[in-house]
């Protein structure tokens, strides 16, 4: 790529992370490389096991022992990630970067209110006059679609969609330069899959947040993604843009991940049987 | 409210069969319990003196199933009758009159237990692997693994025999008439020392290692993560949203364990000799007291249900999952 | 078409908890040999309910069953069940909670053989869980002796497949058997499936939330929603010309390839609570086309 | 696994008991109270019987009752967990009553009332009482777990293969009921061990056992710690403790090994120095 | 004001109940302290009376009647004269109130009555020389109290008005009591003492725990090596004494249920090979701390009664009753006991087995570990005996029952030795307490002991008890082993005039059931600070 472009906003430069197991380091993420323009979403394909979340997971500093990052750097809007410490860090979460997991279930705590849970979030960082939070919280609720007069309910009065947009919502409640998505709808049926991918999809729009976007699921990133990386075995194989990552791809595992989705409508290329073993 | 009172009917099942067990007992054992009760009086009573005595306490020569129905009358009216040990007290005024001294150390002990045994539990899982954990963890368990009967003997002879720092005995100075003075108070405060320290001694093992497992496994949940990434402060994740969530299945085996902790009480206070339920249970057990054994059984029950209660109670304060309308 | 293998008459399934829950009402549909019925619906729409009702771990609180005819709703004696379970077998979502982590391959195929064909020897036995291991592609030699967590997900699922063949039912219930394995190696189980129906004559029940596998593997499609089927008939039919308004839902909300997010159907989307609101209601089932039911229901208000 | 080493050491030592004593358990082979000395490791006791044989000896009890209780506990606690949580239904809300009203009325006591009532009550006794007060925590932990397995497909699997309750249970839910059976089991050893110590010590058991709970009761009884006789309280305290703790570190890692989140890893210091760890703990 | 701090019993709490007759569970400071003997009989000097509500006692010409002179002018501590009145009222009372009977004195009078208001006379229904000494056991109660008492045995006399010299209840809580001077004591010029304060104290060791810190004066309990334990802690003021009292013996069972023991046991050879067999020395020093005072006497009467033992009868069998193991061996050999199966044990000549158990009651350590040594002793002769410790009550009903083949059993003393031989081995006992457990029937004993009774001329008394001794040295239906300790510890740091070996005025323990605590007490004056 040679076009010049003004600077990406996440730079990731050869990332290595590894796990201490008792039998020694496992390398999980394997010297990837990527970038994330302003406003773009970018997606991260691969089968269970292949990296994913430890780089969304490195990207958020959100490591513990025993993953350790062993060599490569994260430039986010032009932050050296991996240098901050204390309370720089503890400030730069979710101010920069906010996350929303994979499961729905679990990514609030059930012993608060969803507002407690904003007041935390807004006390963590600053901001301490009550009104204010109350003021915030609703207006994010809003956001998302959910009535804020439910902002005094506990975490199990919702449904996963919308536990998992409450969470969105709270992602968004520093305006994030990032929002990374580990996977945030596998717990969820189409539908609401649907529903929240789209509503996601017009508040990008509207408040222009980049977003990492994690899933196997490749049709969907096709649809919902400005690019797609495909990760294997810890390192990135290849990305692109949909289009190009469809009709021509070019690493062979991509190609086998294509072939192994069954079309809804009739197919624009013939499903070829997957025959090999698979390990 | 469902479950409480679902558990409620528990309660009373299990009150129910307490009291048919406690009935049963000395029914069950070989020998004839009054008559074993008396010939531990010691001397040699003529027939017609222990005639006038199974009178006075009333021991009824009836079938099974009459003595049984009046006993339950006899406990669901709370009228335990006399204590043979220590008559003329009735069996109420001697539990009575113990009660509020185990109480003492069984609150004080496990409360004491449970807040620093949690505390250190979480701080162990927090840092997990630090040096902390490493020594915390496993001392916890030697702590575990030592008899209470040890501990209090060392503590009695260290502090109050040889060192003399502590009292020896007694729930109070016997001297002192009991009040609300300071004199009183501190007096009760430092016999109690060595006794709740001990009990507390026992008990803060299993709490931590409580603690520490179920905040472990809890530190892995995504809320947790989450909080994290929202930049929380390391106390108040630890706190609000780690520890307070661990919290749970500590509570329930703070609950289980009263049980024994109530049992563990009549060692310390045998050797403390400290006047609560434990030692008179004791008391009551060696010289064959039926009814006031009963009414210890009976009493301990209850105080363990109760136990069970405001820890269902508690339970579903903090969690707002259970506090279904 | 033969005659139905297994049939249900206006199932219906309410659990007693503290709270009622009607799981299934009014379903009606049926099994034939050499077919498969995709099973289609929403989380908690009473698929997984409707397999177990089939298998007979719990009795329908309404309606029937019938196998070959037969009445088989209430639960019979053991010997009785055991017969039926023979027939009627059951593939599990979840390959590794489907297998005992304390047991090798071997005991998983050679117990059902032991239940089902004492007849046969140890010998006979270990030679049968050998073919079975080959019929789902499995390596007989390298993969017996292993344990559930040597093996792969796919691997599982396999082992699953063939556990459930070994007493060669009549029927074949899977529910969900891919949704927890790779995509990569999805298509690659679904695959074995279909020799099953076709050289055995196996009937079967594919369940699924994935509506677009059930056209790769069945011929026929029931829409559950709500405990109740809201549209059947062909796959082809129902994907391509869905006619109730929570089948197009479904289809709308499908991820696929060159969509894009701001289609027109992405409107349907939008209106989703409304649509599960109306798809709700009871109704009569109105045939269509010829084997393409319809549950009746109100008009979308836009 | 220092607890291993311990508690085999322990039950080595009782095993091989008379070979390793150097006198027998009563014999008076010294002057009454004697300190330790070579020729008597651990002192004497009053009755003037080598406190190290007494203790040696004692093991073998100790150890009895607590592997016999441990074996009741957990058979019993197993059998009624299993059948409660397998079956369901009234049976398990009967048996569920049951643990519980066998958790509430408090355990010690209890054994106590037993143990004063059948009288003369030997290590055997004392085994078995404590074995059948105790097994309610095992049963509803087993139970738990019970039922969370019996939701596991291959427990529905194989009651749609038609296997027998029985061989399901046996075959199917109890081998991988096993950590939990041996936490249970080795909890109720070291609880049996310890209750056993206390009944002797308050005299409620048969003072002519040899245990480290009569022994412990000698102790007292003599005014061992007034009259300086330390050893003859220490050496069966320390038993106690050592075999007690071994215990509960073997269950300290059973309990890692059933549950790999409890896995404490120990990354070499080496590796560690090369890698830049990041993390909330730092 | 002078306080003396006593322990006279355990107990874990203290419970109000100053009922005098009341057996189970009466503060053991009721008697002697609230309510004043007649006499008190000194036990230690062959019982010579010490007369304090009454003056004087004499028996009738033909033994039927006795009659006692009552001190005059003595006071209730209400200030109500005491008379014959009172003393009547209370026999009537208990004529009425079985229960309040518990030395059955009705069995053996007839009629109180009171001539005078100084004189009561008891009229027996059999001669029996004995009976003073009960009779003085008996509390003697207030009759303008009592006598509105509705239900005695149940009563629990909170405020007890006595004749004694500490009826005054100055404070009451479970964990301590203080009794202090009675206002009317009509021996007020001995008193020297003002208040009694009783501790509650719940076991032995705490009891050692509170003395060695000086906080009590007047105690009686075993504490194991006392030098070291108790005395050490201040060598300046504590001290003890334990003269010599009741016997302790091996008690075997003559109707054992064991046909093979019981022959055995009812073989003379047997027991004295037994008797033989066990070294007392070795049992009173290490089992008993050398406390206890050792039994060598064939008859069991022990040291306490050294002015009556029959010196014949321990010249021709006091052999039996000294440690000589080879003797035992060689007797039993010769007797016909062989190890016939080489086991190492001995059966009966008729080859039935022998194998034993002695019964001590649980908790009682130096009994427990007394039988320990004497199982030990005979094992090493070669005869099969354990030791089994059955809970102090199972203990004591097996004794009765019968249902045990040897045990260990301890003697209760009294003025004279007849009261521990009468109910340890007159037959009409046989069966009833645990003190007649041998089973041990002699009609020519039961003559002796009652011929005892039926005189008072000292000489035809001494001559009945010489008779009872030959016939116990000669049967040995017991095997005595110790004088058991009479248990008392003092400290002199508040008070002087205590009883020791110095001054051995009478028994000095402080347990109910010792009337003479009454003059210990007299005699006791604070130290001058
Ligand atoms: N705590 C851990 N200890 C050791 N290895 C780990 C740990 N967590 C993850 N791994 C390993 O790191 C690798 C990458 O895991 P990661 O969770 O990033 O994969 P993923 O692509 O997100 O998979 P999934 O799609 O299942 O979420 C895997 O091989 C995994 O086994
Ligand atoms: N044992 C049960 N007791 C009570 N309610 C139940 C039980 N099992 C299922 N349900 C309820 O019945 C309804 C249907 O459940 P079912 O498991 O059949 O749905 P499903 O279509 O299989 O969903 P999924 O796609 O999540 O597997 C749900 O509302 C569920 O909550
Ligand atoms: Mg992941
Ligand atoms: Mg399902």
């Amino acid at each position: 790529m040679t076009e010049v472009k003004p600077p990406p906003l996440l730079s990731v430069r050869e990332l290595c992370v590894d796990y201490a197991t008792p039998k020694g380091l496992k390398r999980a993420v394997d010297r990837a490389s990527f970038t994330l323009d302003a406003n773009e979403v970018l997606g991260l394909a691969g089968e269970s096991g292949s990296g994913k979340s430890t780089v969304a997971f490195a990207i958020a500093r959100l490591h513990r022992p025993p993953a350790f990052i062993t060599g490569g750097s994260i430039l986010l809007d032009g932050t050296d990630v991996l240098a901050l410490e204390g309370e720089a860090l503890r400030q730069w979460r979710w101010r920069d970067v906010s996350v929303v997991l994979q499961s729905a279930m679990n990514a609030l705590n059930p012993l608060l209110t969803v507002e407690a849970q904003f007041a935390d979030l807004f006390r963590a960082h600053g901001i301490r006059d009550k009104a204010e939070i109350r003021e915030r919280s609703a207006e994010l609720m809003r956001l998302v679609g959910i009535a804020p007069d439910r902002l005094r309910d506990y975490p199990h009065r919702f449904s996963g969609g919308m536990r998992q947009r409450l969470v969105i919502a709270m992602a968004l409640a520093l305006s994030p330069k990032l929002i990374i998505m580990d996977e945030p709808t596998t717990a969820l049926d189409v539908v609401v899959q649907r529903e929240l991918l789209q509503e996601v999809s017009a508040l990008r729009r509207q408040l222009g947040f980049s977003v990492l976007f994690i899933t196997h699921d490749l049709a969907l990133m096709s649809q919902f993604c400005d690019r797609i990386g495909i990760m294997l075995n810890g390192a990135l194989v290849e990305q692109g843009e949909p289009e190009q990552m469809i009709d021509a791809p070019q690493h062979p595992y991509t190609r086998k991940l294509w072939q192994a989705i069954p079309p809804l409508h009739p197919p624009r290329m013939p499903p070829r049987r997957v025959l090999e073993k698979m390990p | 409210m469902v479950f409480l009172l679902r558990r409620l009917g528990f309660y009373v099942a299990a009150f129910l069969f307490a009291a048919t067990f406690n009935f049963l007992i000395p029914r069950l054992m070989p020998g004839n319990p009054i008559d074993t009760m008396f010939a531990q009086a010691g001397t040699a009573l003529p027939p017609e003196s222990l005639d006038a005595l199974k009178a006075t306490f009333g021991f009824l020569d009836a079938p099974l199933p009459v003595q049984y129905l009046h006993y339950l009358g006899s406990v669901f009216t709370w009228d335990l009758g006399l204590s043979v040990k220590f008559y003329p007290l009735t069996v109420n005024q001697v539990l009575l009159r113990a009660l509020p001294w185990t109480l003492l150390l069984v609150m004080t002990s496990s409360l004491t237990a449970f807040a620093i045994g949690s505390l250190a539990g979480a701080r162990a899982a927090w840092r997990r692997g630090g040096t902390f954990d490493s020594v915390g963890a496993p001392g916890a368990l030697m702590l575990q693994a030592v008899p209470p009967l040890v501990t209090s003997l060392l503590a009695l002879s260290l502090f109050s025999i040889s060192l003399k720092w502590l009292p020896t005995g007694f729930a109070w100075d016997p001297m002192l008439d009991l009040t609300w003075s300071w004199a009183s108070v501190s007096s009760v405060l430092i016999h109690a020392v060595l006794p709740v320290a001990t009990m507390a001694l026992a008990q803060i093992g299993g709490y931590l290692v409580t603690m520490r497992n179920s905040m472990i496994n809890l530190l892995g949940e995504d809320y947790i993560t989450l909080g994290q990434a929202k930049g929380l402060s390391d106390r108040r994740l630890r706190l609000v949203y780690a520890a307070y969530n661990a919290l749970l299945p500590a509570l329930t085996s703070f609950a289980m364990s009263l049980g024994a902790v109530f049992g563990g009480s009549l060692v310390t206070e045998v050797v403390f000799n400290y006047p609560g339920l434990g030692y008179t249970l004791y008391e009551g057990i060696t010289s064959r007291d039926y009814p006031l054994i009963q009414g210890q059984l009976l009493i301990m029950t209850l105080a363990m249900l109760s136990a069970n209660f405001v820890a269902d109670t508690l339970y579903i304060l903090v969690d707002p999952r259970l506090r279904r309308a | 078409m033969s005659a139905p293998i297994l049939e249900t008459r206006k199932l219906g399934m309410i659990y007693r908890g503290h709270r009622e829950v009607a799981a299934l009402s009014d379903v009606s549909f049926t099994l034939e040999r050499g077919r498969a019925l995709a099973l289609v619906g929403e989380s908690g729409s009473g698929k997984s309910t409707c397999a177990k009702l089939l298998t007979r771990m719990v009795a329908a609180t309404d309606g029937q069953i019938l196998f070959d005819g037969r009445d088989v709703t209430r639960p019979g004696d053991r010997r009785e069940v055991l017969a039926y379970r023979c027939q009627v077998q059951m593939v599990f979502q979840d390959p590794f909670a489907a297998l005992n982590p304390a047991h090798d391959v071997r005991h998983h195929l050679t117990r059902p053989l032991a239940l089902h064909k004492p007849e046969l020897g140890r010998a006979e036995r270990e030679d049968r869980a050998d073919e079975l291991a080959l019929a789902v592609g499995l390596d007989p030699v390298e993969t017996l002796g292993k344990y559930p967590h040597e093996l792969s997900g796919g691997q599982r699922q396999r082992v699953n497949l063939a556990r459930a063949m070994a007493v060669e039912p009549a029927v074949l219930i899977a529910d969900e058997p891919t949704s927890m394995l790779d995509v990569s190696i999805r298509l690659n189980v679904l695959d074995m499936l279909k020799p099953l129906k076709r050289e055995r004559g196996v009937a079967m029940l594919y369940i699924t939330h994935d509506i677009a596998t059930a056209r790769y593997v069945a011929e026929d499609t029931a829409v559950l929603f709500g405990g109740r089927i809201v549209e059947m008939g062909p796959t082809d039919a129902i994907i391509d010309a869905p006619h109730h308004p929570y089948t197009r839902l479904l289809l709308a909300a499908v991820p696929e390839v060159g969509r894009s997010f701001a289609a027109e159907d992405a409107s349907l989307v939008r209106h989703a609570d409304r649509i599960r609101e109306i798809s709700r209601e009871p109704g009569p089932l109105n045939e269509v086309a010829p084997g393409h039911f319809v549950r009746d229901c109100a008009d979308l208000p836009f | 696994m220092v607890g291993l080493v311990v508690v085999g050491f322990f039950i080595l030592v009782a095993l091989f008991a008379p070979f390793v004593a150097p006198a027998g358990p009563n014999q008076r082979v010294a002057r009454p109270h004697e300190p330790p000395s070579a020729e008597h490791v651990l002192g004497s006791t009053r009755m003037g019987r080598d406190v190290l044989s007494q203790t040696i000896h004692g093991t073998r009890t100790s150890l009895m009752v607590g592997f016999v209780a441990g074996l009741v506990v957990t058979v019993v606690g197993v059998a009624v967990g299993v059948t409660s949580g397998y079956f369901g239904g009234r049976v398990d809300e009967a048996l569920n009553l049951l643990t519980n009203v066998v958790l509430v009325i408090p355990n010690l006591p209890l054994m106590l009332v037993l143990a004063a009532f059948v009288g003369e009550a030997g290590p055997l006794t004392i085994a078995t009482i404590i074995g059948l007060t105790a097994w309610g925590w095992g049963a509803r932990v087993t139970r738990a777990q019970t039922l969370s397995l019996r939701q596991r497909d291959y427990i529905l699997a194989s009651e749609l293969l038609g296997e027998p309750a029985w061989r399901i249970i046996l075959v199917e839910l109890l081998p991988n009921l096993t950590s939990i059976i041996g936490f249970n089991f080795i909890g109720s050893v070291l609880y049996a061990l310890i209750t056993e110590a206390t009944l002797e010590f308050l005299g409620l058991g048969d003072p002519l056992a040899l245990s480290w709970g009569t022994n412990l009761y000698h102790a007292q009884e003599t005014s061992a710690l007034r009259v300086g006789a330390w050893w003859e309280i220490a050496a069966p305290s320390l038993a106690l403790v050592l075999f007690g703790s071994g215990l509960s570190l073997i269950n300290f890692a059973v309990d890692e090994i059933a549950n790999p989140r409890l896995r404490t890893l120990r990354v070499p210091k080496r590796i560690l120095a090369a890698l830049r760890p990041v993390g909330p703990a730092e | 004001e002078s306080n003396l701090t006593i322990v006279a019993s355990l107990s874990t709490g203290w419970v109000r109940n100053f009922n005098p007759f009341n057996e189970t569970t009466r503060l053991h400071s009721v008697r002697d302290f609230v309510y004043e003997p007649l006499i008190i009989f000194n036990s230690m000097h062959d019982g010579t009376p010490s007369y304090r509500l009454a003056t004087d006692y004499n028996y009738s010409g033909n033994l039927l009647k006795l009659s006692f002179h009552l001190r005059e002018g003595v006071e209730w501590s209400d200030g109500q004269p005491f008379s014959a009145k009172d003393v009547v009222f209370t026999f009537e009372m208990l004529k009425r109130q079985k229960a309040l009977d518990t030395q059955n004195i009705w069995d053996r009078i007839s009629a109180v009555d009171a001539p005078d208001a100084n004189t009561v006379v008891f009229t027996l229904k059999r001669v029996n020389t004995n009976i003073a000494f009960e009779i003085v056991r008996v509390p003697i109660v207030p009759e303008h109290i009592w006598s509105k008492v509705a239900d005695p045995v149940s009563f629990t006399n909170d405020t007890p008005v006595g004749s004694g010299p500490m009826t005054e209840v100055r404070r009451f809580t479970s964990q301590i009591y203080q009794q202090c001077r009675n206002p009317h004591y009509w021996d007020a010029q001995d008193l020297k003492v003002d208040c009694l304060s009783f501790p509650q104290v719940g076991t032995n060791e705490q009891l050692l725990t509170a003395a060695a810190a000086g906080a009590i004066d007047w105690f009686g309990a075993f504490l194991p090596d006392i030098e070291r334990t108790y005395i050490a802690a201040d060598p300046a003021h504590f001290r003890y004494w334990f003269p010599p009292g009741g016997t302790v013996a091996l008690n075997i069972n003559f109707d054992s249920p064991d046909p093979g023991n019981r022959a055995a046991f009812r073989n003379l050879n047997f027991r004295r090979a037994v008797s033989m067999a066990i070294d007392r020395r070795a049992i009173v020093d290490i089992a008993g701390y050398g406390y206890p005072t050792v039994n060598e006497y064939a008859s069991g009467i022990g040291r306490t009664y050294q002015n009556w033992v029959d010196q014949e009868a321990e010249k021709e069998f006091g052999q039996y009753a000294r440690f000589d193991k080879d003797a035992a061996r060689a007797l039993l050999a010769e007797s016909g006991f062989r190890d016939k199966d080489g086991r190492g044990f001995v059966s009966n000549p008729d080859g039935t087995p022998i194998s034993f158990t002695i019964l001590a009651p649980n908790g009682w350590t130096d009994w427990v570990n007394t039988t320990e040594l004497v199982a030990e002793s005979l094992n090493q002769i070669g005869i099969n005996a354990r030791v089994s410790t059955p809970e102090p009550a199972a203990w004591a009903q097996k004794l009765i029952s019968g249902s045990y083949d040897t045990a260990i059993n301890g003697y209760l003393t009294g003025e004279t030795p007849y009261r521990s031989f009468d109910m340890g081995f007159h037959s009409r006992f046989s069966g009833k307490t645990r003190f007649a457990a041998t089973r041990f029937v002699d009609p020519e004993l039961d003559q002796a002991l009652d011929a005892f009774i039926s005189t008072i001329d000292p000489a035809a008394q001494r001559q009945a008890m010489n008779k009872v001794q030959m016939i116990l040295a000669a049967n040995m239906p017991y095997v005595p082993l110790y004088s058991n300790p009479i248990w008392y510890e003092y400290d002199t740091k508040r008070f002087k005039g205590w009883f020791n070996s110095d001054n051995p005025v009478a028994r000095p323990d402080v347990f109910d059931g010792t009337p003479e605590r009454l003059l210990h007490l007299l005699a006791l004056e604070p130290v001058k600070p």
